[in-house]
């Protein structure tokens, strides 16, 4: 029976864990001595490969190093009694020092953080069954250093500097009128489809530029677009309405579309009238646009913004009063109610890539190249990685790990 | 000058927050550690900038005599009412001063009932806007169903294998495209900080020089 | 009157019909419950599982709890029962908030079940309140609780709340919750769960549930409960059945009535051949 | 009788904004109104109390951190002043004449939360996802694959009907052909599953793994803007398609859920803690 040694050692060890504090040797010595004399007298092989190193944590100040090593042959296999280990560390390479902490059975790695930086250290790592401690095993001399470097976090800043590397450089070859390709959007298609069926019916297009604020990317995509649609009303001089949740945005909206209709020598069929400020409460500007839906009978409707909850309460509405409806939103949660309710929907990125199509704008184009390039990187990496795991190239998946 | 300052001001601190991350000495991250806390103070005078504009608004709707400024005093009654219990009430903090009290009973229950209202229009989109009119849309209804069914007790008891479905449905194609999606979206949020913190992006100053 | 005309009057029918009935199918099970089993899926069992293994009247459980009224229904039944699960087992608990709102919607469901469980304040819990700025909030929290904290939420400085002793940040903290119905609980993996490698488990709204399932998938997050069924599971399991679990009757009717409501309209668009002539697919 | 009359104000103000449903009225729009001052207010109060205050206010004026006293234009008191003064530099804007001062302070702001973000999006959204699929296709336990190779099943008959029917490659302008060929395309269907089973209960393939690969595959392809969507790229956009209905049909499935329970939480709040009809 090893009970009460057993008992005795598990509760240091959890105490010590638990309160992650410093135990004195002559404790463990002391506890050991009380163990059961009748016990097992065969000490348990000393834990193999230890090493120390330098510890990098999140604000290095040069106290933490990290101790590791492989299990002892007895834990586990062999005996299989022991049940922890004792870590301790000295300033000389022969003697035994502090007990740095006691972790375990089956741990192989503890962080001493309270290292003296720039001091030398040896550690000592002895395997502890119910009654015995192990030869130690001892390495050394390593020491804790402030870091200018995580090297955790490498892959992350590669990658992050490969990715702005190719937002910049596409953003200066737009600037300097180069044609970067970009596909046109099926979505432009449908909301010229769209607009034209409104003039064949003689009646008004609706765009609702969504609710977002003006420094919203999407709002700034959408007023591209609207740019383009409202050349288009201008030329047939079809009606155009555009209700707004934002007094800002509704004056952003009326430049572009006065100045559309200018472009499209049409400055006389411009309506201000048509472009209006509804009101800044979501459910109340929905319910607002609904009735210009109800009352007004526009023959498209063309939601692209950012949009809420409220994307329901207008498509639904859109779809019942028997308009031809295109959408697009970068706000994920709505796009089921747009993809099902509308007739064409440009999903997520779909809308800056038209409004980049549209405007050819350098900023535009720079973040939607690099961003498209940084895909097929990503694609590539994903099948390195496939691949990696097939051979068994661990390296490369450990260059990744970031925890 | 107007323009010059903040935009380096930006740039600066940017840089240093973007930085940061991969220094751990404690000569950049003692500094980060304050810097947080400024980030945290600017957010907070931010946020009640919000406030203040609501105030303006409905200020100029009564003062304009709008025709519907009898619901911005009903706005400023309630914001007023707020602050007067908020900060003059002796027991503001407790559980059960009338600052709490208002807002347990008046606040949670306007604003939950609000959400609550697209319970109704969904039912009706349902109804009338949700057809199997493309081989997306049948996609799109069919997984909605099995989903639809398999996180309720009563699809589980209509067949056993309902549930099994939804998991699969959720762990296997939503994830897969969920992620394409992430990964997507992430480029264009750093794409955009870039932008922000270089100065090519200025949206945020606004207009005027 | 003739199949077709059937269908084309219903599919006229005014939407206020429509909800009337949803609200009906709503009603019914408050007065006859069903009391249907609920099955529990893994992403539930995982959080369980990792609140069960935390040690109790040790290091705390930190909840971050940061809905705001309106995802109410969905989020407190969460709170209430994880909150339950952990003062059952005597674990200590602090909470926070990183939504305005959620300061007093955080203290009333901590003083619920802190009351039901005769729990004691300061020892077992403690509310540490509002702080505004979620990134920078969370970022400090994984160098020193009481940079973000130096105070609960009723001015008690931190030093002299006795569970808080020897608490200093993320190293001491087992395990964080986020109860969200917006963006935070992505906050809390960017800004705990990466830089720090803390454990964090999300308990967020049904619409945001999908999209976190890829972090789910890559062990960003150890557990995740979605919506209100996700409670009614967390209920089961802790064998406690409150709103999530009663909720669930009135979700199984009207799941099945809006089942239905998709089948009806559809038949009746493919029997009226009301086929709107389409934009071009590109 | 406090109580009975908060939950019955409570209960007015929450069947004010449900007469919404029958049309737009005063009742709703009072209730909205209420909400956004009150809201406000509560902000506005919060934001106050638990950080200006203890943050701001207390150590610039009463020179005090937590529970200690700092010298004023000590150290601390600096590191509470110069934030303090930036945010109320925020409110110049309210003043047309020094407007452009505000913008220092929102500078730091926005720069500051900009660069915060970046790498922390780098490593969550880009990084840890790709580690995440970069899966073993074979020789692992799949605990889904009998759902996996059901569905395939479906796909192979879904896919060879669309052949034979459709694209009549089999039994054209022929009635009897035709359900013919659609037999034909289930029995193909069903050979297909077999076989997946097969395979991967001997750990050959895992088609769940193949499956996740394909879908982001497909779905990164479907974002892709600098090529046309031809051949090999057209293929993959076309199955990301695919992926994303399904997908935006999970969130569509779940969002049912979010709404009606929010309305099961008010209903919930009307019958039982006001009404008490039930318990």
């Amino acid at each position: 029976m090893k009970l009460p040694g057993t008992a005795c050692i598990a509760f240091l060890m959890l105490c010590a864990c638990a309160a992650n504090a410093q135990v004195d040797a002559v404790d463990v010595e002391e506890v050991l001595s009380m163990a059961d004399a009748r016990a097992d007298s065969v000490p348990p092989a000393p834990p193999r490969d230890l090493s120390a190193r330098d510890h990098i944590g999140d604000n290095d100040s040069g106290d933490r190093i990290s101790v590791s090593w492989t299990l002892s042959p007895d834990d586990g296999g062999g005996e299989a009694d022991v049940l922890g280990y004792l870590v301790m560390r000295s300033e000389a390479p022969d003697a035994r020092g502090d007990t740095v902490g006691v972790v375990p059975a089956g741990t192989t790695r503890l962080v001493d953080d309270t290292a003296v930086p720039r001091t030398p250290y040896y550690y000592h790592v002895q395997a502890v069954d119910s009654v015995n401690l192990s030869e130690p095993a001892t390495f050394g001399p390593v020491e804790g250093r402030s870091s200018f470097w995580q090297p955790r976090r490498t892959s992350v800043f590669v990658l992050m500097a490969v990715f702005f590397a190719m937002v910049i450089t596409f953003t200066q070859l737009a600037q300097k009128g180069a044609s970067l390709f970009i596909r046109r959007i099926p979505g432009l298609n449908a909301i010229e489809e769209a607009v034209g069926r409104a003039t064949e019916m003689g009646r008004p297009v609706l765009y609702v530029p969504g609710i977002g604020e003006i420094d919203n990317i999407m709002t700034i995509a959408s007023l591209t677009i609207l740019s383009h649609v409202a050349k288009i009303t201008a030329r047939y001089e079809t009606p155009l309405i555009v209700p707004t949740a934002r007094a800002v945005v509704m004056s952003a909206a009326e430049e572009v579309v006065k100045e559309a209709y200018a472009e499209a020598g049409h400055p006389d069929a411009y309506n201000p009238d048509n472009i209006r400020y509804l009101s800044d409460a979501q459910f109340a500007f929905a319910a607002a646009v609904n009735g210009i839906m109800l009352r007004e009978k526009p023959a498209a409707n063309l939601y692209l913004g950012a949009f809420w909850a409220e994307s329901l309460l207008l498509a639904e509405t859109g779809f019942e009063a028997g308009a031809i409806q295109v959408a697009g939103t970068a706000m994920v949660s709505q796009l089921p109610f747009f993809v099902t309710a509308c007739d064409f929907t440009l999903m997520g990125e779909e809308l800056y890539a038209a409004s980049a199509y549209l405007s050819r704008e350098p900023k535009l184009m720079g973040s939607l190249k690099g961003s498209d390039w940084m895909k097929a990187l990503s694609i590539a990496l994903m099948a390195a990685g496939i691949i990696a795991n097939i051979v068994g190239w661990t390296a490369f998946v450990a260059w990744f790990e970031t925890q | 000058m107007r323009r010059q300052i903040p935009l380096m001001l930006c740039f600066i601190a940017g840089v240093f927050t973007a930085v940061q991350y991969f220094i751990p000495h404690p000569a950049i991250q003692d500094f980060q550690e304050r810097f947080l806390a400024w980030l945290m103070t600017l957010l907070a005078f931010a946020f009640l900038l919000g406030t203040v504009s609501l105030i303006r608004l409905h200020w100029h709707k009564i003062r304009n005599k709008a025709d519907d400024r009898g619901y911005s005093f009903v706005a400023l009654a309630g914001l007023l009412v707020m602050i007067g219990f908020g900060f003059f009430h002796p027991a503001h903090h407790s559980p059960g001063s009338p600052f709490n009290t208002l807002f347990q009973n008046v606040q949670v229950p306007i604003e939950a009932t609000m959400f609550s209202l697209l319970a109704f229009y969904i039912a009706s989109a349902a109804f009338r806007a949700f057809r199997a009119r493309t081989m997306e849309a049948t996609l799109l209804l069919v997984a909605a169903t099995i989903v639809m069914l398999g996180r309720v007790p009563l699809g589980e008891l209509i067949h056993e294998q309902i549930p099994i479905a939804t998991r699969w449905i959720l762990e296997v194609p939503n994830m897969a495209s969920k992620r394409g999606i992430m990964i997507g979206v992430g480029l264009g949020m750093m794409a955009t900080a870039l932008k922000i913190v270089l100065g090519i992006e200025r949206a945020w100053m606004g207009g005027g020089d | 009157m003739d199949g077709r005309s059937l269908f084309d009057k219903i599919l006229k029918i005014d939407r206020r019909w429509i909800f009337l009935l949803v609200g009906i199918a709503v009603v019914i099970p408050f007065f006859l419950p069903l009391g249907l089993p609920v099955v529990v899926t893994p992403p539930v069992q995982s959080l369980f599982d990792e609140v069960d293994r935390l040690p109790p009247n040790s290091q705390p459980l930190l909840m971050s709890i940061d809905y705001a009224p309106a995802t109410l229904p969905e989020l407190e039944p969460m709170s209430l029962a994880i909150l339950r699960h952990a003062f059952e087992r005597d674990v200590n608990v602090a909470v926070m908030t990183l939504h305005p709102a959620g300061y007093g919607l955080a203290e009333r469901a901590l003083l619920q079940a802190a009351e039901e469980y005769g729990m004691v304040y300061g020892e077992d819990y403690v509310f540490l309140g509002f702080q505004p700025g979620v990134s920078a909030v969370i970022l400090s929290l994984g160098v020193n609780i009481r940079n973000v904290f130096p105070e609960d939420a009723y001015g008690t400085s931190l030093s002299q709340i006795p569970m808080m002793e020897g608490i200093r940040n993320f190293d001491d903290v087992p395990l964080a919750v986020t109860l969200a119905g917006w963006s935070a609980a992505e906050a809390w993996i960017y800004y705990a769960v990466e830089p720090y490698g803390q454990r964090v488990a999300a308990g967020v709204t049904a619409v945001m549930a999908t999209d976190y399932y890829p972090y789910l998938g890559a062990g960003q997050l150890v557990g995740l409960l979605g919506g209100m069924r996700g409670a009614a599971e967390y209920e089961a399991l802790i064998e406690h059945p409150d709103q999530g679990w009663r909720g669930m009757d009135s979700q199984s009717i009207i799941h099945m009535l809006i089942i239905l409501l998709i089948v009806v309209g559809n038949v009746a668009y493919f029997v009226t051949g009301r086929k709107k002539k389409l934009v071009s697919q590109g | 009788m406090a109580e009975l009359f908060w939950t019955t104000v409570g209960a007015i103000l929450t069947l004010s904004i449900y007469s919404f449903l029958y049309k737009d009225n005063p009742f709703y729009k009072f209730a909205e109104h209420l909400v956004v001052g009150v809201s406000a207010g509560y902000y506005l109060v919060i934001y106050y109390w638990n950080y200006i205050d203890p943050n701001v206010a207390t150590p610039i004026f009463l020179l005090r951190v937590g529970d200690e006293s700092i010298g004023f234009m000590s150290g601390q008191w600096w590191m509470a002043f110069i934030p303090g003064l930036l945010g109320i530099l925020l409110y110049a804007r309210f003043f047309p004449k020094i407007a452009w001062v505000g913008r220092w302070p929102l500078g730091i702001y926005v720069g500051g939360y900009a660069g915060l973000g970046i790498s922390p999006v780098m490593q969550a959204r880009v990084i840890r996802q790709l580690g995440a699929n970069g899966l073993p296709l074979a020789g692992v336990d799949d605990p889904m694959a009998g759902m996996t190779n059901f569905a395939l099943g479906i796909v192979i008959f879904a896919v060879t009907t669309y052949l034979f029917v459709v694209k009549r490659s089999i039994g054209a302008g022929n009635k009897i052909a035709r359900v013919g060929a659609i037999v034909l395309a289930a029995v193909i269907g069903y050979a297909g599953y077999v076989v997946l089973t097969l395979l991967s209960n001997a750990g050959v393939v895992s088609m769940t793994n193949i499956l996740l690969v394909i879908g982001l595959l497909g779905t990164l392809s479907y974002f892709f803007f600098s090529m046309r969507h031809r051949g090999i790229l057209g293929g993959l956009a076309r199955i990301g398609i695919i992926f994303l209905m399904v997908g935006f049909g999970a969130s569509f499935g779940y969002t049912v859920m979010s709404r009606i329970s929010l309305l099961i939480g008010r209903v919930g709040f009307l019958l039982h803690d006001w009404l008490h009809l039930v318990d």
